[in-house]
């Protein structure tokens, strides 16, 4: 078993390996990720969402529906957790 | 060819339908009123069958399309000659299996009758369906409805053999019913249409090797529902089943659809013409006739009286193939009148056997001595049954065997021919002795001496069937033409030759 | 103007899910309405979604009026609609079915179990909708979480199973999320739309590649795809009944949709065609998983169990129909979404109303119940004939286009395993069936013995979803054809 | 050869973190090794995605003069790519409410079978 498992995590490693080749570089200012899309939000979040901090205009209004995802995951925990955890009351007769 | 919208032929397979529905609601808590209305449905079924006759004489064709399945392939009825005379010999006999069912089923106070009347209910409808079918997806359609609502009735005495005869039964059906699916869907591929046409639409589509394996597909997978051998297995054990069950497996529903498809095919989507360009014809033929002599062979070797008219069934089933491999005129006419005669004929042994288990629970042809003075009306029958299968004039089982001999003449086989007389001589060989013994031997053990029939249920349908296929061989065209449904539907599917 | 229909039928169950909780507290018994109330209602919302996208073509919803690729954005086309409407009334069925089973097995969670219930839902119709890769990450959590909580609650090994489920889910959500992040390093972009214009002058890259086969295995886990469905025998079947009754038609249908739209709508189709040899792998995947899972379903004594592998060797039909990568393969498989989806329904809600009756479900424990419980072995009969594939039911039409896709790939292997799989199905389920029907140790001397059992029929409120589903299974069965030519068809990517 | 090394070197770094977590989930018998496994992993994942950020030059995405007079341009290039790290503090949830859950089931695991071992859990359901 454990062996197998070896073999998964090295295989997937080779394969993270392989992929890793052709991505840009560390902090490389022209990778795709920094020209497509992400200059908008820097360059227009006074004008659109009167926000300095980028991240926040981006969490709180370009992407705000992700965030009420995020907010439902951490209630979709609670609950879970409280129907997980409750103990069947037994009843004493 | 005129065609006419029509919503009767859906009306005759809905009708069953909801009959059956009727009959397990009503369950069997009210046991007169679920007879009621299982006889009731059959007649109106046959009511509305026989009002397409005078439509389809006059060479028009009923249609009806319910709902597009696949492109170009629509859930469709067309009702023409051939599968209107399949649809009146099945509803006929429906009546009279339907009557005598009941007389069975309370003779023998059996279990689970609803799910009996039921199952024969759906049966019918299934049969009606691929009667009427107008495509080969329809067709098949009914083909697998019809397989997995006899299960039950094969099954039905729910002991170790029913059950194993049932499992038997589905394996047979349900792989050759998987065989089949995969040919259609090929053909489906080839031409993008799976209308039926007199005379076949497969010609010039696809390679001449391709239409070669697809036709072994197709008469293999149909075959086995029509006990063509060596997938006939499933037949004889299926006899552990009631018998009305059996007599409608074995005229009427299912092995009579297997027959009208493997017919259907090769009429109907490869055609005479594309057989004779491939040669095909003759090795059908030769394979069916193949099966007319060794079931016969095995029918002499039974002593289960049912078992032995299931190999006379095999043995019939494999003449009506091999007289439409033939592709004469003559021959076609003959193999499909003879579905009908067969269908008649055989339901009479068939009661009649049902008749004798009832009466005194003998199941072997060698117990049956002197039984003649017992059951007259019940062994005259026989009789009748037993020498119109064999072909003696003047019943009916004598017209197609005539036609088949002329078919085969026509196309100059003369050995389809001797095939045809062993077979002929064969029947008298091992029907000839329980008639003669059942009347003029005297039996070992004492008998009853008085006349003591079997319930009126069961006695008037059998004599009944017993007078048509007299009459039938006397007056073929009497009842709705039945002849001339034959005939013309082999003048047109040889029309585009 | 833009109908809103899109996002209420997520939202919906979202805010109800919230309610449950106060109105729960007050009043137990409102949890069960309310739950009913936010299924129609979303239902009803997929159903709009569905009649817009038909009449007027895909809907794009800009969530919060921000363009994509900047803002999120909802595209609603024929293929997500189609599957919004199964998922939303397939929940809605196993809503209505929930309360006995419920106030019998859980008592004390009712007000947890249904906000959880509503959550997964949303969740589900959260990951069918939308057109983001990242918002999608997010329901597809959602949706998890929720289930692994559900799984969990079952009886005796149900902690356990659900525990494996979470490692083999969370593994499978990770590499999602590395796909993505792989996605988004080489173009920039998280909107489906807009990486489907990007990819193209991309495809050489090695990091697309890994992304695509971090896609492939990490919905390969969520649909349960062989040999990646390890965790499902086990979850589906310590689940509790009406659980089981809701994962199984939709968790995995669900994970076969998400394949499809990245396959063909994130990548383009000759991608994964002709680039890599993706589909010809994902056949023969689907193909081990076909008979996989057919042959383990023989070995099993427990008829819930039984289901489970049986629903692994669907969703091979699914992928199947996908790997074959062509027009007619791909119509099975989305027709298959439907088909099975309502064979799984049926056949989990009657285990289900099984055990609430005996609290039995070995197989040979069934004997006489078709005279018990007439109407749910019809209904177990009628689903069980669908997925052997015999006609009218849809089983029979779905694996029609299989076929028909299989003959023009000229893939004879998977024709072959689409056939062996009937005849194998109906081993399977006829074992079943004998157990159940007929009775072969007893004496059948007198015709009164039907008498003798009587009727003990499941409670109106579970059969009555028995009933719609198998009524679905008879109905998408006649309608194929309609189903096809009013949505399928456009479905399946354009250029096949 | 040295060069590619060190200027991916990031990636190094997760792929190693992210080896040992996959080892941990999969090839571990202690559910909770399992769940720390879990994390390792993502944590893995959310430095992968936040060091893509990253920007030779770039500071913090928060605009600077932002209360200013007239209009300025802004330049892209000079402020880290902000998307990254909004998808990151979403994940970063999901991942606290997955270790939730998946405790929460441990706990109940617990209960049931006295052990986080999995070969004796499965010994017990035997």
């Amino acid at each position: 078993m454990r062996v197998l498992a070896l073999l998964t995590v090295i295989l997937t490693g080779i394969l993270l390996f392989f992929g890793t080749q052709d991505m840009p570089n560390w902090a490389d200012p022209n990778s795709p990720a920094s020209i497509h899309v992400s200059p908008r939000y820097i360059e227009k979040t006074l004008e659109e969402t009167a926000t300095p901090n980028v991240v926040t205009s981006v969490l709180a209004d370009y992407r705000s529906y992700d965030t009420l995802g995020e907010t439902t995951v951490i209630f979709t925990a609670g609950v879970a957790c409280m129907l997980i955890l409750r103990i069947r009351r037994r009843r004493r007769e | 060819m005129e065609t006419i919208e029509s919503i009767r032929p859906l009306l005759a397979v809905l009708v069953t339908l909801i009959g059956a529905l009727l009959i397990v609601f009503t369950g069997e808590r009210h046991r007169n009123l679920r007879e009621f209305w299982t006889i009731l449905v059959s007649v109106l079924k046959f009511v509305i069958v026989i009002s397409m006759v005078p439509f389809v004489l006059e060479g028009r064709v009923l249609e009806y399309t319910i709902i597009t399945l696949t492109q170009g392939v629509s859930l469709q009825f067309r009702v023409d000659q051939f599968g209107l005379f399949f649809g009146v010999l099945a509803s006929a006999l429906w009546i009279a299996t339907s009557i005598y069912s009941i007389g069975y089923v309370r003779g023998l106070n059996e279990h689970a009758q609803t799910r009996y009347f039921f199952n024969f209910a759906l049966c019918l409808s299934a049969t009606m369906g691929i009667a009427f079918a107008g495509n080969l997806l329809t067709l098949f359609i009914f083909y697998e409805i019809l397989t997995v609502s006899t299960y039950p009735l094969v099954a039905h005495k729910e002991t170790e053999d029913a059950i194993m005869g049932g499992r038997k039964y589905l394996a047979y059906t349900l792989i050759a019913g998987v065989v089949i699916l995969f040919a259609i869907i090929f053909i489906y591929t080839l031409t993008g249409t799976l209308d039926f046409k007199p005379g076949g639409f497969l010609l010039g589509r696809g390679q001449s090797t391709t239409l070669i394996f697809l036709f072994a597909l197709l008469i293999l997978g149909f075959g086995v529902k029509a006990a063509l051998m060596p997938m006939h297995e499933w037949l004889p054990t299926a006899m552990v089943a009631p018998t009305p069950v059996s007599a409608l497996l074995h005229a009427v529903a299912v092995v009579k659809a297997g027959v009208f498809g493997c017919l259907r095919i090769i009429l109907y989507v490869f055609g005479p013409e594309l057989l004779h360009n491939l040669d095909l014809w003759l090795i059908l033929a030769y394979f069916a006739a193949f099966t007319v002599i060794v079931s016969g062979m095995y029918a002499l070797a039974q002593d289960n009286l049912k078992r032995r008219l299931a190999f006379s069934t095999i043995n019939n089933l494999a003449i009506i193939v091999m007289g439409a491999a033939l592709l004469t005129p003559g021959a076609i006419t003959g193999s499909i009148f003879h579905m009908g005669s067969h269908g008649f004929m055989k339901i009479t042994l068939f009661f009649v056997a049902g008749a004798i288990y009832v009466k005194t629970h003998k199941e072997n042809i060698s117990e049956l001595d002197g039984l003649g003075r017992q059951m007259p009306l019940t062994m005259g029958a026989f009789t009748i049954g037993a020498m119109g299968v064999a072909g003696t004039p003047p019943i009916c089982g004598f017209i197609s065997k005539w036609y088949l001999a002329m078919g085969c003449l026509e196309a100059k086989q003369v050995i389809f021919l001797l095939v045809l007389l062993i077979s002929a001589l064969m029947d008298v060989a091992y029907f000839f002795p329980i008639i003669y013994n059942s009347f003029f031997k005297i039996p070992k053990e004492a008998i009853n001496p008085h006349l003591d029939e079997a319930p009126a249920m069961m006695v008037v349908p059998l004599v009944i069937t017993a007078v048509i296929s007299l009459i039938l061989g006397i007056f073929p065209n009497a009842f709705f033409h039945f002849f001339n449904l034959a005939s013309t539907a082999a003048a047109k599917i040889l029309g585009g030759m | 103007m833009t109908p809103q229909s899109p996002v209420l039928l997520v939202v919906i169950p979202l805010i109800f899910a919230f309610l449950t909780l106060p109105f729960g507290w007050w009043r137990k018994g409102l949890c069960y309405p309310i739950t009913l109330v936010a299924l129609s209602l979303s239902f009803l919302a997929s159903l709009h979604t569905l009649h817009t996208v038909i009449t007027t073509g895909t809907i794009h919803y800009w969530l919060g009026n921000w363009e994509p690729p900047w803002g999120i954005e909802y595209v609603v086309d024929h293929l997500n609609a189609f599957v919004l409407v199964i998922v939303s009334f397939v929940s809605l069925v196993v809503a209505i079915y929930s309360k006995r089973s419920v106030e019998q097995e859980l008592p004390e969670k009712i007000v947890f179990f249904y906000c959880v219930f509503l959550l997964q839902v949303a969740g589900l119709l959260g990951i069918v909708v939308t057109g983001d890769m990242f918002n999608l990450y997010v329901f597809l959590e959602i949706a998890s979480l929720a289930g692994y909580a559900l799984i969990a609650i079952g009886e005796d090994g149900a902690p356990f199973a659900s525990f494996n489920y979470l490692i083999f889910g969370t593994i499978g959500a990770c590499f999602y999320l590395l796909g993505v992040g792989y996605l988004y390093v080489s173009t920039g972009s998280l909107n489906m739309a807009d990486l489907f214009q990007i990819l193209p002058d991309l495809y050489q890259s090695k990091v697309v590649l890994v992304a695509f086969a971090f896609f492939m295995v990490g919905v390969g886990l969520k649909m349960a795809l062989f040999p990646l469905h390890v965790w499902l025998p086990d979850a589906y079947t310590y689940a509790p009944s009406t659980v089981s009754a809701l994962l199984a038609p939709l968790m995995t249908k669900v994970g076969a949709y998400v394949m499809i739209r990245i396959m063909f709508t994130v990548f383009k189709p000759q991608f994964c065609i002709e680039l890599i040899p993706v589909t010809t792998i994902l056949g023969w995947m689907a193909a081990g998983a076909i008979l996989f899972g057919a042959v383990m379903a023989l070995a099993q004594t427990d008829l819930k169990r039984m289901l489970a592998y049986i629903l692994v060797s669907e969703v091979g039909y699914i992928a199947l129909g996908v790997g074959l990568a062509n027009r007619a393969g791909l119509t099975g498989a989305i027709l298959h979404i439907l088909n099975d989806s309502f064979m799984m329904l049926a056949l989990f809600l009657v285990v289900g109303a099984i055990m609430y009756r005996s609290g039995k479900r070995e197989i040979s424990q069934l004997r006489y119940l078709h005279r018990r419980m007439p109407f749910t072995m019809a209904a177990f009969v009628i689903a069980a004939l669908s997925v052997i594939g015999i006609p009218p039911t849809c089983g029979f039409f779905s694996k029609w286009y299989l076929i028909l896709g299989a003959i023009d790939a000229s893939q004879w292997a998977f024709v072959a395993v689409l056939l062996v799989s009937s005849l194998l199905n109906v081993i399977l389920f006829f074992r079943v069936i004998e157990h159940a029907y007929l009775e072969p140790d007893e004496e059948h001397a007198g015709g009164g013995s039907e008498l003798a059992i009587t009727i003990e029929e499941a409670p109106l409120s579970m059969l009555v979803p028995i009933l719609i589903a198998t009524a679905g299974i008879m109905v998408f069965g006649v309608l194929s054809g309609k189903i096809i030519s009013t949505v399928i068809q456009f479905a399946v990517p354009k250029c096949f | 050869m040295f060069d590619f090394i060190l200027s991916k070197y990031n990636y190094w770094i997760y792929i190693i973190l992210m080896m040992i977590g996959f080892y941990a989930m999969i090839g571990k018998k202690n559910l909770v090794k399992k769940i720390i496994g879990i994390n390792i992993f993502q944590t893995a994942i959310i430095l992968f995605f936040v060091s893509t950020a990253a920007k030779r030059g770039g500071t913090l995405p928060i605009v600077e003069h932002a209360h200013g007079h007239g209009i300025h341009h802004i330049h892209a290039a000079s402020y880290v790519n902000p998307l990254p790290h909004v998808l990151m503090l979403t994940a970063i949830v999901v991942m606290v409410s997955t270790l939730g859950v998946a405790l929460a089931i441990v706990i109940a695991i617990y209960r049931r079978y006295n052990t986080l071992e999995e070969d004796e859990i499965l010994e017990q359901r035997k």
